[in-house]
């Protein structure tokens, strides 16, 4: 079981998500550097967090032209998994993995905060272990995290269950309050409508050992083994 | 040869930087004014072509590169 | 620009005295030419030569068993065992972040950060110590705003995390506000780099951003006071660009696990001037260097613009000859310009071309060891002593403490600052285990069981009304944060924040602000291993509280013990360690000042020996995990630190009763507000607490038993009362409040 | 009515967006660019007034708001 962390110019969390996979998670684990054009003889892919290109003309803009995404993309179109984290999500937004957008954060600061995440479905390979309903505490730590999609789209994303996170009070409300950016119906991560590709803004890999405030990101990874596991990876 | 594109967000996109300027002029005292779109601009200075074919060239800078078009519309201005 | 002719008055303008213009003359044995002036002026600026605290500087301890770099490197270096060491260092960008907040704050944590992968190390953190004018000047907002997002814009962005910090108000700042960057990094010790540049025929490279018309002129702005004519100044501001910041921090990180190189230094003030002169006079070498290999993004750029540019994102580096291809390789990896543009000569002289012909011709010493030194005169202020006239008595008693406290805990100085670190990526590199919030945050070192804690701090009206006693202060409080986090403090950088050094007021202060950090750091045994000093402070000759922020570090063995400021458990009682220390002590309170309105007075009185044994004690504490928080009294008192290990909670507020611990029968008020150095507040579990008493003993700490933690009140018995979740609202909304900020 | 205000950066500002682009442009194959410079693009409606009024508050409104002239120019078009 290997898992590819992709490396853009200015990424700058693909260490934290190395770190998850290989030390918490247990997963073999490599760093694929942008340039690349194959992903041959990796089982999962991590798009990490990060400033690709400085999030300049638009966050993920200029890190979708990379040769390696155009192995994401045969990849995901294979049935991997694939997981954007944050920028990552936001790249997977960009070269059309996942629909919708992102725009500034209705507060138009940054923010880097603990927020609560409803879980709601389990078909993802990064949720199989997540109990739809669960509440999930994750940092997030974002300029654009505000997700945009028309109605039609948003319409048809919750009929075929392609929202896989909400923000959420600690108790599981879905409220304004608990929206940290504005985002859409509070969606906080979405996935393809295959669902092996999931895009999410909250970091998982920030919260995944005790010393650090939360333990809840585990799962995601976890999920991510069992998934593989099952499939004889 | 010098070329301005001008992208803007959708009718219908949430503009958070437009309402926020807007409220912050009305804050300053700053009158009159109804509404605020934010949008970016950009200025290149091209290589001597045919404005055809500059902006065939820029029409697909716009839509692979420059522009969103999920969320942004776009318009292409040649000079000279 | 153009070429000028040089004369005594051009000189002038370039910042130089007429002795000193002499000097150059002197040193050249002929006049010197426009770029050489540039050149000298830069050099000899107080901003890079420390013409008037050099003298000074050298009272500070600065060996220890642990140093492996000292000051003199761009930032000192500390040894944690286990072949490990961290790298760090504090810079100011005062002036311009006045001018430009956003550019102004961004770019100087993009040099800090240079300054720190430089010597080899990876950053994992950084603080900022801010100070602004009054909460309600016109501009205040503004800046805050500004300088704000631009740290945040600049550290998020490159990956860095801002753990800790400091803001702080007051109106000497209304014209000149504090820009301080600390930060820290991870170095093998093997992999340890520095500014040098020996090796007679080794190239020098260039790599990084090109070169503008950046800043041309910063080094002598930094160094000379405000007036109206600023504006004019105003183009030299740089603008930043964190992306290309961390494709060189990547490059660099990677060049150094070669051996290709033999030293390399950022590109900071005096930009490509001070790197080569600076680096040669580290080796005792020479070099030759020509401009027109120089990366340029402008055209037409002059010798003297190309000497003294301040763009960002540049690095210097001498390499092994032959080794030229694989420094290429790396650089071009990344996107980044990357020439060689001259090499390392043997005869002592910095030459540069351009266009073929020799355009500088310097002896490198004479811009570095013969700089002037001035030991300038130094007078106590006249009005020092009306300062600190102050009669406790004759202030009025006000009528609801309760009012005061919440008045006290939510003005901006000492509320919540959640709207300013929630703009800072506090998390990223999974390393940090205490986030903003606390006396000191505290990261983790992966691979190692071990921790780094990290504080930065400066009382400044302590400081104004005696330098001395402030300076101690500074260290003291800033050491005894890291202790209260578990950690043992190690070493420290400073920033040196004064007005003009010409006048002999601030010459006393600045010195007798030395001395007192000096005597403070003899007696822990905390050596300063780097730091940075800014003078001319000033606008229209009104000059800010003397602040000298200290910025300290300290390593945990193991970082599980660290301790937290905030009560833990309901039932917990609470103590204070140092209790004997408890005295009225109101000058310089910010009691004083906000309920009051005077800044005067003299500063709570130190007592070396006792904070020595009472930090000694707080470590003992975490490490036999006695206690189950720490947290020291400083600003506001007993009542605020009490208020603040109730309310910084994470997890909401709880509320606390406990007795007045002042034996003799005071004003109530004093005894909530009067500032005291040397005690801190304990929480320990009920069946705990005779193993803390005893392991109290041996250090000679008084211990009192003064409540216990629980309830929805904040509770000092027959002192005052306020609710615990009314108190935490009206402090977490303070800061936007008081500043009209959006929440 | 209409108001077009533009803000660029001054002439020698550093403008790390326009030079990633620019490498972005010349990557995907669309040659021919010499050089890329970003800026902010802003449309506001105003309140029916007279153009010299309305020029007068939104000149006011670029120095103390929309744009920094530290490092920023700005130029104002006024429509209808
Ligand atoms: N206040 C101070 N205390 C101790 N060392 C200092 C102080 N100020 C400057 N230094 C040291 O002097 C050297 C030069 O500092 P500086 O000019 O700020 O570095 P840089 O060239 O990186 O800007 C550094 O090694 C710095 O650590
Ligand atoms: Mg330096």
């Amino acid at each position: 079981m290997k898992a590819a962390v992709l490396v853009f110019p200015g990424s700058n969390c693909d260490h934290d998500a190395y770190h998850a996979l290989k030390y918490v998670a247990g997963v073999d684990a490599e760093f694929v550097w942008h340039k690349q054009s194959s992903l041959a003889g990796f089982d999962a892919v991590v798009v990490p967090g990060g400033f690709t290109y400085g999030d300049y003309l638009r966050t993920g803009a200029l890190a979708k032209l990379s040769p390696v995404m155009g192995a994401v993309k045969r990849f995901a179109g294979e049935g991997g998994p694939v997981i954007g984290i944050c920028n990552g999500f936001q790249i997977l937004l960009e070269a059309g993995l996942l629909p919708g957008a992102m725009i500034v954060n209705g507060s138009l600061h940054f923010v880097c905060d603990y927020v609560y995440l409803a879980a709601e479905t389990s078909r993802t390979p990064f949720t199989g272990r997540i109990p739809p309903g669960s509440i999930l505490k994750v940092p997030v730590a974002h300029y654009q995290g505000n997700y945009f999609a028309d109605e039609k789209t948003l319409f048809s994303l919750e009929e075929r269950g392609q929202v896989v996170f909400r923000y959420c009070t600690p108790d599981g409300r879905i409220t304004e309050d608990a929206n940290p950016n504005g985002s859409a119906r509070n969606i906080a991560g979405i996935c393809n409508e295959a669902g092996n590709v999931l895009g999410m803004m909250p970091h998982p890999e920030r919260c995944a050992e005790a010393v650090l405030g939360s333990e809840d990101g585990r799962q995601v990874f976890d999920s991510m083994v069992s998934w593989l596991k099952e499939r004889g990876k | 040869m010098k070329a301005k594109i001008f992208v803007t967000l959708k009718k219908g996109v949430l503009d958070p930087q437009g309402k926020a300027i807007h409220a912050s002029l009305t804050h300053l005292g700053i009158g009159g004014v109804e509404d605020v779109r934010v949008g970016k601009f950009m200025e290149l200075t091209l290589k001597e072509t045919g404005r055809d074919e500059a902006r065939m060239r820029l029409e697909e800078a716009c839509r692979r590169l420059l522009a969103n078009t999920v969320i942004e519309d776009y318009r292409i201005e040649i000079e000279g | 620009m153009r070429e000028m002719p040089v004369s005594p008055e051009r000189a002038r303008e370039h910042g130089l005295s007429g002795e000193e213009f002499e000097r150059i003359r002197t040193l050249l044995g002929r006049d010197p030419n426009f770029t050489e002036l540039g050149i000298f002026s830069v050099m000899w600026s107080e901003h890079c030569s420390y013409k008037s605290s050099r003298i000074h500087l050298k009272k500070f301890p600065t060996r220890g068993p642990r140093v492996l770099q000292g000051p003199g490197e761009n930032a000192g270096i500390l040894d944690i065992g286990e072949g490990l060491a961290v790298s760090f260092k504090m810079e100011s960008h005062n002036h311009p972040s006045y001018i430009e907040p956003y550019q102004g704050a961004a770019t100087g944590v993009g040099g800090i950060l240079r300054d720190v992968f430089t010597m080899g190390a990876r950053p994992i953190a950084s603080l900022d110590s801010l100070r602004f004018g009054r909460p309600d000047h016109p501009r205040t907002r503004y800046l805050v705003n500004g300088v704000v997002a631009g740290i945040a814009g600049y550290g998020n962005c490159i990956g860095v995390p801002t753990v800790g910090g400091e803001v702080s108000f007051d109106e000497c700042y209304d014209g000149n506000i504090l820009v301080n960057a600390f930060t820290l990094g991870i170095v093998r010790h093997e992999r340890i780099w520095r500014g040098t540049a020996s090796g007679v025929g080794n190239p020098v490279i260039y790599v990084g951003s090109k070169t503008g018309r950046d800043g041309i002129h910063g080094a002598t702005m930094a160094s000379g006071e405000f007036d109206e004519k600023s504006e004019e100044k105003r183009p030299t501001v740089q603008v930043g660009d964190p992306f290309t910041e961390k494709l060189l921090l990547e490059a660099c990180l990677e060049l150094m696990r070669t051996d290709a190189i033999v030293g390399i230094q950022d590109m900071g003030a005096a930009g490509l001037t001070s790197s080569s002169f600076e680096m040669a006079s580290r080796a005792g070498t020479g070099f030759l260097m020509d401009l027109d290999r120089v990366p340029q993004r402008e055209e037409g750029m002059i010798p003297y613009e190309l000497m003294l540019s301040e763009s960002q994102e540049r690095m210097l580096i001498v390499a092994k000859k032959g080794r030229e291809d694989e420094v290429r390789a790396i650089f071009e990896k990344w996107d980044l310009d990357v020439s060689v543009i001259g090499e390392v000569t043997g005869d002592g002289m910095g030459r540069v071309q351009w266009r073929g012909e020799t355009v500088a011709e310097i002896p490198v010493a004479a811009l570095t060891d013969q700089a002037p030194v001035y030991d300038r005169p130094s007078a106590r202020p006249a009005v020092q002593d009306s300062l600190q006239s102050l009669d406790p008595a004759g202030l009025p008693a006000p009528s609801d403490l309760a009012e005061v406290w919440v008045r006290l805990m939510s003005c901006p100085e000492m509320a919540d600052k959640k709207w300013v670190f929630r703009q800072y990526d506090h998390m990223i590199r999974t390393n940090t285990l205490v986030l903003p919030g606390s006396d000191a945050a505290v990261l983790r070192v992966k691979g190692t069981g071990k921790g780094i804690a990290m504080s930065v701090d400066c009382n400044s009206r302590y400081c104004r009304l005696d330098p001395f006693v402030g300076g101690m202060i500074a260290v003291c409080e800033s050491a005894r944060n890291v202790s209260c986090a578990g950690a043992e403090p190690i070493g420290l950088t400073d920033c040196l924040n004064f007005g003009n050094p010409e006048k002999p007021e601030i010459m006393w202060q600045f010195r007798s602000a030395i001395e007192g950090m000096a005597k403070a750091c003899e007696a822990l045994s905390v050596p300063v291993v780097s730091g940075n000093v800014s003078f001319y402070n000033e606008t229209m000759g009104k000059g800010i509280h003397p602040t000298p922020t200290v910025a300290m570090v300290g390593l945990l063995e193991d970082a599980s013990r660290h301790l937290v400021q905030w009560f833990d458990a309901e039932g917990d009682r609470i103590f204070l360690a140092g209790a004997d220390r408890l005295g009225v002590h109101l000058g310089g309170s910010l009691y004083l000042r906000e309920a009051h309105g005077k800044v005067a007075g003299t500063p709570p009185p130190v007592d070396l020996d006792h904070e020595r044994r009472l930090q000694e004690f707080l470590r003992a504490a975490a490490s036999d995990r006695l206690v189950s928080s720490a947290h020291d009294l400083s600003e506001g008192g007993f009542a605020c630190a009490l208020a603040e290990s109730c309310i910084t909670r994470p997890d909401g507020a709880v509320g606390a009763r406990v007795v007045n611990p002042f034996a003799e029968a005071i004003r109530a008020d004093f005894a909530m507000f009067s500032e005291c150095q040397g005690v801190v507040l304990l929480s320990c579990r009920p069946a705990g607490r005779d193993a803390l008493l005893a392991a109290a003993r041996p250090f000679r700490i008084t211990m009192v038993e003064v409540g216990v933690v629980g309830g929805e009140h904040i509770d000092i018995e027959g002192v005052a009362r306020v609710g615990a979740a009314d108190l935490h609202k009206a402090w977490r909304e303070g800061f936007a409040k008081g500043l009209g900020l959006d929440g």
